[in-house]
């Protein structure tokens, strides 16, 4: 029973995580990096409560994602042809989500701070033998899967390797650098938004002025984790989200935290991810034109 | 641009030219800051029309609030104090090629050790406060040495170790200050430091005390460390090309160890000046709310600032007026806090490309060139940024 | 190359026979009124035509910085022209991309090769091409390839990492992926700057067999003879303009090195004054160091460079010579033996410590190391000796900007570096300009040592020949001299005794006077004796 | 590059010139202020509830409300200053006690500027320091959740908590005395000797749901029946995950139970909150303006217990006025009106009757002074009554 929770609560936990990384994860391969993933998940959990309300929870499902493609095409827009600085597009979206939702939540629904979903609007949970489950976990894995087959398997994936290696490279050989590069954006932020939609319609069936709560740069985080590979951002959603569960099932033990403060319990996630990179992960390897604009001169 | 002038005359005239030119980019950066923060403002300006506020009412306020008087003034520099250390911490990395987004940590156990000496050391003055802002900027060194130390021979990525080490920093200072450093009588927040560290505010009525002219005092010291000494030097070939840098005879390791030892200590002042610094409470609050988001809004501060010491000083006292002046916007037109964010928020993405400019900037150049010659070799070059 | 100094028959292609195949004398590629004006106002091209028939093997000859690459980025598709009109075969052709030209049967090989290092070269040749990456429809791609390395005899391993395969290797790569997109008009630039004599003349069969076969070669170079050797005709473009146009039959090597430097002086070789002390600086004993992938890269490597002597390590690049490089220079460990600078060791020592002890390096890749494109001229006029004294204000750690200054100016000025002011950042300088700075900066230090990797690789040749005197004037000054050079003809012209490096191991060492290029190459193949000491 | 810094340098100067003159005066009959602590508007907590009372005021007193948000703790001082040097407002009132210190140095520099301050206390003339025995009324919702435990079969019921700071001790330590209480009138009652365990979590955030969620889920599976929420928007998450057990195992209608704070959260989840512990802050913020523009007003402290009515346990007649009010705001559809205000009604019925009776009984001896609920505002005190409750 215990045991069993705790799976189900880190299975749930690591969808945001890994879904997001993962979108991140093929942006980074091509050369894009999105700082502004923890903006793109609070507004689009806002956008995709907003969806649902209009048509349903596959609706909102939907204008979530939408939302998460429409900011991630803006700093792709930003980063690729304007060759702007990737950081400073990322912090800004950051900022403007945090203003919009919170003035968002009170234009919509006349409330300040947060808005409940009804049930019904919800995404509807798998019976499963640990407990009632969201699809959304598997979701997440196919959508591992499927990022890494088109990274490593697919006529696209070998262009988008080449991007972020050597545009001018890729240039040359007559790939579109600029379209791969905006194509793995919007990946990023279709991705994230999708991990958004999850966050209010289904795990937390609420919408707050600060849903993720630091979410997005514990996905920014999973993708150093990672390697740029998928497979290790579930890992690495699983790790965090497991240990975070577990933090805070401990620190409810009142023996557990007489010995042991609270405080140092719920470093537990943190901790951990740092001695798992330092330890088994190590050096990361990254495009070598990771974060750079491309310029034909 | 003459692309071959004689080399004698090249290196006479440069004196004078090269004045100009520095003179020019600043300017340019400038401009640009200036017409990304019109930008943020038409667009809220926008917004507020739509939701039914008074927007000329609010920018008034924004106005006044910020600059309107001398407290107003005060405030905004009152404000911009730790922003111009975090964002010291976040720029002087970046110069050198790394990514520290670590500062609100490093921050935040830098005001724990402002309490901790300021709080428990009594010794004359001027001394205190000395040693209670090298306490503080040691123990964000230390924080920051950590990730610095794994990079370098763990090749840990620094993004993953310094947010890890922002949350650990978090929950050890949510236990220090309930659980060890609480005052008695008043258990939300930490012991108040000594009388003799608390920093006067210099205008009475105001809350800007002297920490203002630590924080810029650091940030000049910093200008002068970059341009001024071989080891900044070195950090900024760190920065531009790591693999010269190496042959040029120094040390990566030490180099990355240095860099982040000094972001640290700059975020861990500021983290003192939030204690030390800001009437009238002296301490830290048991949840941490008098630190806020400040280390994580030195990166904006930062990248606005263009990670230049001086731009970071101005990038920050235009931060601290939009925050000093969004008090003004709820108080007079009822706006409330989360437009200024917004507004925050489009400026800064019209800032991430700066080429938009120049494109607009070189249409306007080559509608103005077809009127007269072919080609004007006087197209606006985007400044150098990196 | 020393231009005219080296007589036409050394050229790689010794055997020059008559032009490769008939050409038909009807115009099929034009380029009329070519201008390119680039951002920031620099002329590139103005008003460039260039015309070539069908299976014409075209020269595009021209000192660094004339315009050539620009040209063939324009014709490829890569960069956008400014204005004028590309026609192929009568009908006028507008190129936004390297698809459009691709479409139209253009493609190039370029000088820094475009393929991404972490492919196979499978997967470089495919990219951009819609292949799959499983399935038979890859497996038809390879066989499709593997034909097209038998009928041009270039062979590639194609499911090895390009960044794992010798250089050479590499261009074969390059060159196929270009060849498999059936181009009609193949362009090539500067294709034999890092090749042996052997391998740039197995490329020029292939390309006079392509030629042949009817396609268009347009051939970008510096190097005289290799026009002479393999062109029909040849283009002269000199500060972004055409000189001219002729026939390369009847054409001498002076003809068109007047037309490349314009009316200026053709430089040649300082004078090689005798030495009579023989006193050895640099000493190296069974030096063993390893590469980036932990195999060896250089193996038990003896020799000892004397003053007054230039020693050159002759080699096709990628056998080492970059790890030597680098372990005498501070910059890579030695796995084992020793290495003696004024009788010190040097193994292991830090680069600062090296320069004190008389060393200065001018590294081969001079973007990587040995400079910084973002910083002025005077920020890298001190590079490597910035925390000398003489920079330092009294107060401790203070730099002194003044002397730097006047320091900067001084480099300026002695080696001719050409700038419009000292604060301008370094990319804004042509590479001859970039690299006479660094020769200079590390010339000024008065060393005992100078370790030179490749110093004139990319440079016109008016820049080449003014770096070439003043490693013959450090020589002649009674300091050693290491030479790292890919190019023969430079490193017969200034060397006293040559050592050749072949996968790692000095295979001989030749004293002036034995200096044989036949020889010379067959050893950088891997052809002939064994392992030498020095 | 130089046009455009003139181009904005003009700007710069229209923008001096537009703006630099003085608001004029705000005009009606009182004006009332109010600073927000750091959580600000939409806290679900004590800022949410003051500013109800400000909307009160200025429905029924006609009042001009001026609200002022805070980034940071730093920035109370200045708002409280920029709010007295205006000289407009007959009352200005800070919530949560962390703007204690502000208040204080602001309330010596305008001697003649009304103020009252939430949850705290300033020993000055012109402050009316207002307080609620939150410990109260936790102990009644620990009652309630006690005896339905009890009546369950079950022997554990939790407390969610936010960041770990003296007000919540006092929570926590009021909900411990109330279950206490309740298990010994159970054993009392069926001589019995049963005891019912207090898991309780900091999570060390006020605005972060999924760790609400996670930790109730932690208590839940330990057997948990009620669990409290004490933590502003994460407690959106104890309510989330209390639901979606009860869902999984085929309920419309708890066990197991959540119970709301501050205002009267039952609402929210519909079915699953059968109470909340309610705190007037909305009641504090008007009786200070009201007292204000009736010349009644006078500093010192106002001591909002559960007998004056400061704290309460919630009530289907207040979710009613609650409601009322949404609607009539346009906030909440009437239909939706009906269906939660059902769904709170069913989470009413299905906790037994004895926890409401238990609940009933400890509130009138709250009232009597017949018990004493203890009270803790630093760690050790409240470790202390840990251990003593827990025997």
């Amino acid at each position: 029973m215990l045991f069993s929770s705790l799976l189900l609560g880190a299975l749930h936990a690591m969808v945001p995580l890994t879904m997001t990384a993962t979108g991140e994860i093929l942006s980074e391969r091509a050369g894009v990096v999105n700082i502004g993933l923890e903006g793109i998940l609070l507004l689009s959990a806002f956008g995709a409560v907003v969806g649902a309300e209009a048509g349903g929870p596959l609706a909102g499902l939907v204008v979530g994602l939408g939302v998460g493609a429409i900011l991630g095409l803006i700093h792709g827009v930003i980063a690729v042809y304007f060759r702007g600085d990737q950081i400073i597009s990322g912090v800004g979206i950051n900022i403007l989500a945090l203003g919009l939702v919170a003035i968002g939540i009170v234009w919509q629904w006349g409330v300040a701070g947060f808005h409940q979903v009804d049930r019904a609007l919800r995404i509807p949970h798998l019976v499963t033998p640990l407990g009632s489950m969201s699809p959304m976990v598997i979701v997440t894995v196919l959508l591992a899967a499927l990022t890494y087959y088109l990274i490593h398997h697919t006529n696209l994936g070998l262009q988008i390797q080449a991007v972020g290696e050597n545009p001018a490279a890729a240039d040359a050989a007559g790939v579109r650098v600029e379209r791969v590069r905006l194509f793995g954006a919007v990946y990023a932020g279709a991705l994230a938004g999708l991990a958004g939609a999850y966050l209010s319609i289904d795990w937390l069936a609420t919408i707050t002025r600060n849903l993720p709560a630091g979410r997005g740069f514990i996905a920014l985080a999973t993708v150093v984790f990672s390697r740029l590979n998928p497979f290790l951002a579930v890992v690495g959603g699983l790790i965090f989200g497991f240990f975070d569960g577990l933090g805070l099932l401990a620190s409810t033990s009142r023996e557990i935290t007489q010995v042991v403060p609270y405080q140092f319990i719920q470093m537990l996630p943190y901790v951990v991810t740092l001695l798992v990179v330092t330890g088994v992960i190590g050096r990361a390897r990254f495009p070598a034109a990771s974060g750079q604009p491309y310029r034909r001169e | 641009m003459d692309p071959r002038p004689g080399d004698d005359q090249a290196a006479e005239s440069s004196g004078a030219a090269d004045r100009r030119r520095v003179v020019r980019d600043a300017a340019g950066t400038a401009g640009q800051v200036l017409l990304a923060a019109a930008l943020g403002l038409i667009i809220g300006a926008v917004l507020m029309e739509i939701a039914g506020y008074d927007w000329t009412r609010a920018y008034q306020g924004l106005w006044l609030g910020a600059f309107g008087d001398p407290w107003s003034v005060a405030d905004t520099l009152a404000s911009a104090t730790p922003l111009i250390l975090t964002g010291l911490a976040f720029g002087l990395c970046f110069r050198a090629g790394y990514f520290n987004i670590g500062g609100q940590g490093q921050m935040t156990v830098g005001a724990l050790a402002a309490v901790v000496v300021g709080a428990y050391i009594p010794v004359p003055t001027p001394v205190a406060v000395f040693l209670v802002l090298l306490a503080a900027g040691a123990a964000g060194a230390v924080w920051s040495l950590t990730p610095a130390f794994l990079k370098a021979t763990r090749g840990v990525h620094e993004v993953i170790s310094t947010i890890m080490f922002n949350w650990i920093a978090f929950y050890l200072a949510l236990y220090l200050a309930f659980y060890s450093l609480n005052d008695p009588q008043s258990a939300e927040r930490t012991v108040r430091v000594l009388p003799g560290v608390r920093l006067a505010p210099l205008l009475a009525g105001a809350d800007a005390t002297a920490a203002i002219f630590i924080a810029a005092g650091i940030a000049l010291a910093l200008y002068w460390l970059l341009w001024h000494t071989p080891w900044g030097y070195e950090m900024r070939v760190a920065g531009l090309n790591p693999s010269a840098l190496r042959y040029a005879g120094a040390s990566p390791v030490w180099t990355i160890n240095w860099t982040f030892m000094l972001a640290g200590m700059a975020a861990g002042i500021a983290g003192a000046t939030q204690i030390i610094g800001r009437p009238p409470t002296y301490a830290l609050y048991g949840d941490l709310s008098n630190l806020g988001d400040l280390g994580f809004d030195g990166i904006a501060v930062a990248l606005i600032g263009r990670n230049h010491p001086i731009g970071i000083i101005a990038s920050a006292v235009f931060f601290g007026a939009l925050g000093s002046g969004a008090r003004m916007m709820q108080i007079m037109a009822g706006v409330p806090l989360d437009m200024v964010r917004i507004v925050h928020g489009v400026i800064i993405i019209a800032l991430a490309a700066p080429e938009v400019w120049s494109i607009i900037a070189k249409s306007l150049v080559r509608r103005r060139a077809a009127r007269t010659e072919p080609v004007s070799a006087q197209a606006p070059n985007s400044p150098a940024r990196r | 190359m020393p231009g005219s100094s080296v007589p036409r028959t050394g050229a790689p292609g010794q055997r020059p026979g008559p032009p490769a195949g008939p050409v038909q004398s009807d115009t099929w590629l034009e380029m009329r009124g070519i201008t390119k004006v680039y951002p920031d106002g620099t002329r590139a091209l103005d008003k460039v035509d260039l015309a070539a028939a069908k299976g014409e093997i075209h020269g595009l000859l021209g000192e660094n910085g004339a315009g050539k690459s620009t040209l063939m980025k324009i014709l490829s598709g890569i960069l956008p022209m400014t204005s004028g009109r590309i026609l192929i075969g009568g009908r006028e052709i507008a190129l936004r991309n390297t698809n459009d030209a691709l479409a139209h049967g253009i493609g190039m090989v370029h000088q820094h090769y475009s393929l991404v290092p972490t492919f196979t070269a499978l997967d470089n040749i495919l990219l951009g091409r819609g292949a799959p990456l499983s399935g038979p429809a890859r497996s038809a791609a390879r066989a499709r390839i593997k034909r097209l390395m038998d009928d041009t005899g270039l062979y590639v391993p194609l499911d090895v990492p390009i960044e794992q395969l010798p250089i050479g290797t590499r261009q074969r790569a390059e060159i196929l992926k270009t060849l498999d997109r059936n181009v009609s008009l193949l362009i090539l630039d500067e294709p034999t700057a890092v090749l042996t004599p052997q391998e740039t003349e197995q490329l020029f069969q292939v390309l006079r067999t392509l030629s042949r076969g009817g396609t268009t070669i347009i051939l970008i170079t510096h190097k005289l003879p290799e026009v002479l050797a393999l062109t029909h005709r040849v283009t002269v473009l000199r500060h972004g303009r055409v000189v001219g146009t002729r026939p390369t039959a009847g054409a001498t090597a002076q003809d068109l090195a007047r037309m490349m430097v314009g009316a200026e002086r053709l430089p040649a070789v300082k004078e090689r004054r005798p030495q009579a002390i023989v006193e050895p600086v640099l000493r190296v004993a069974e030096l063993t160091v390893l590469g980036d992938g932990g195999t060896p890269a250089v193996r038990n490597v003896t020799f000892e460079v004397s003053r007054g002597e230039i020693f050159a390590i002759a080699g096709v690049t990628g056998n080492g010579q970059t790890e030597l490089i680098e372990a005498l220079t501070g910059l890579r460990p030695a796995a084992s033996g020793y290495a003696y600078l004024l009788g010190q060791p040097i193994t292991g020592v830090n680069p600062r410590k090296l320069y004190e002890m008389g060393l200065a390096h001018i590294p081969e890749d001079r973007h990587r190391l040995g400079m910084v494109a973002q910083l002025s001229i005077m920020e890298n006029s001190i590079l490597g000796v910035h925390f000398q004294p003489r920079f330092r204000r009294a107060m401790p750690g203070t730099l002194h900007w003044g002397r730097v200054r006047k320091y900067a100016r001084d480099v300026v000025r002695r080696f001719n570096v050409i700038t419009p002011s000292l604060r301008t950042p370094m990319r804004s300088l042509s590479g001859g300009n970039q690299q006479k700075l660094v020769v200079g900066r590390e010339l000024s230090k008065s060393p005992a040592l100078v370790v030179a990797g490749q110093p004139t690789r990319g440079l016109d040749v008016a820049a080449a020949a003014t770096i070439r005197d003043l490693l013959m004037d450090m020589r002649n000054e009674g300091r050693a001299v290491l030479l790292v050079s890919a190019d023969l003809d430079e490193v017969l012209a200034l060397a006293d005794r040559i050592a050749v490096m072949y996968e790692g191991e000095i295979r001989a060492v030749l004293e002036r006077g034995q200096f044989d290029r036949e020889r010379i190459g067959l050893l950088m193949g891997g052809v002939g004796d064994g392992p030498a000491a020095g | 590059m130089r046009k455009w810094s003139l181009l904005a340098g003009l700007l710069l100067v229209a923008f001096t010139v537009a703006f630099t003159a003085w608001p004029a005066a705000a005009q009606g009959q009182g004006s009332l202020a109010v600073v927000y602590d750091v959580g600000g508007r939409g806290d679900l907590s004590f800022n949410d509830m003051a500013a109800m009372g400000a909307d009160r005021a200025r429905r029924e007193l006609g009042v001009m409300v001026t609200e002022v948000e805070s980034a940071t703790t730093a920035d109370f001082l200045p708002n409280l200053r920029a709010l007295a040097r205006s000289r407009q407002h007959d009352v200005i009132v800070g919530i949560g006690f962390l703007i204690q210190d502000a208040l204080t140095t602001v309330a010596q520099e305008f001697p003649n500027q009304k103020f009252a301050l939430i949850d705290g206390f300033v020993d000055a003339p012109n402050v009316l320091s207002i307080s609620f025995s939150d410990h109260e009324g936790s102990a009644l919702v620990g009652a309630l959740a006690a005896m339905t435990t009890l009546e369950a079969g079950g022997d554990t019921v939790g407390i969610v908590l936010g960041i770990e700071i003296p007000i919540l001790l006092r929570f926590e330590i009021g909900y411990r005395a109330g279950v206490r209480w309740a298990v010994d009138r159970y054993n009392e009652l069926h001589g019995t000797n049963k005891q019912v365990r207090v898991l309780h979590t900091y999570t060390g955030a006020f605005d972060d749901p999924a760790r609400g969620k996670a930790a109730t889920e932690a208590m839940l599976a330990q057997g948990a029946h009620v669990v409290y929420a004490v933590a502003g928007g994460t407690g959106l998450g104890v309510f989330e995950a209390v639901e979606q057990a009860a869902r999984a195992q085929g309920r419309d209608v708890g066990p197991p139970f959540a119970i709301g704070v501050d205002s009267a959260q039952d609402w929210i989840a519909p079915g699953f909150i059968p109470v909340s512990m309610v705190k007037r802050v909305d009641n504090g913020v008007f009786a200070a303006i009201e007292q204000a523009l009736a010349g009644t007003f006078e500093g010192g402290v106002l001591q909002l217990n559960l007998a004056a009515g400061g704290v309460a346990a919630s009530s289907l007649d207040m979710l009613d006025v609650f409601m009322d009010e949404a609607v009539a705001a346009g906030k909440m559809r009437p239909e939706e009106r009906v269906a939660r205000l059902e769904g709170a009604r069913a989470a009413r019925e299905a906790v037994p009757p004895s926890a409401w009776e238990a609940l009933n009984e400890l509130d009138q001896l709250i009232r009597s002074g017949d018990y004493e609920v203890p009270e803790a505002l630093d760690r050790e005190t409240a470790e202390y009554w840990r251990e003593v409750l827990s025997n």
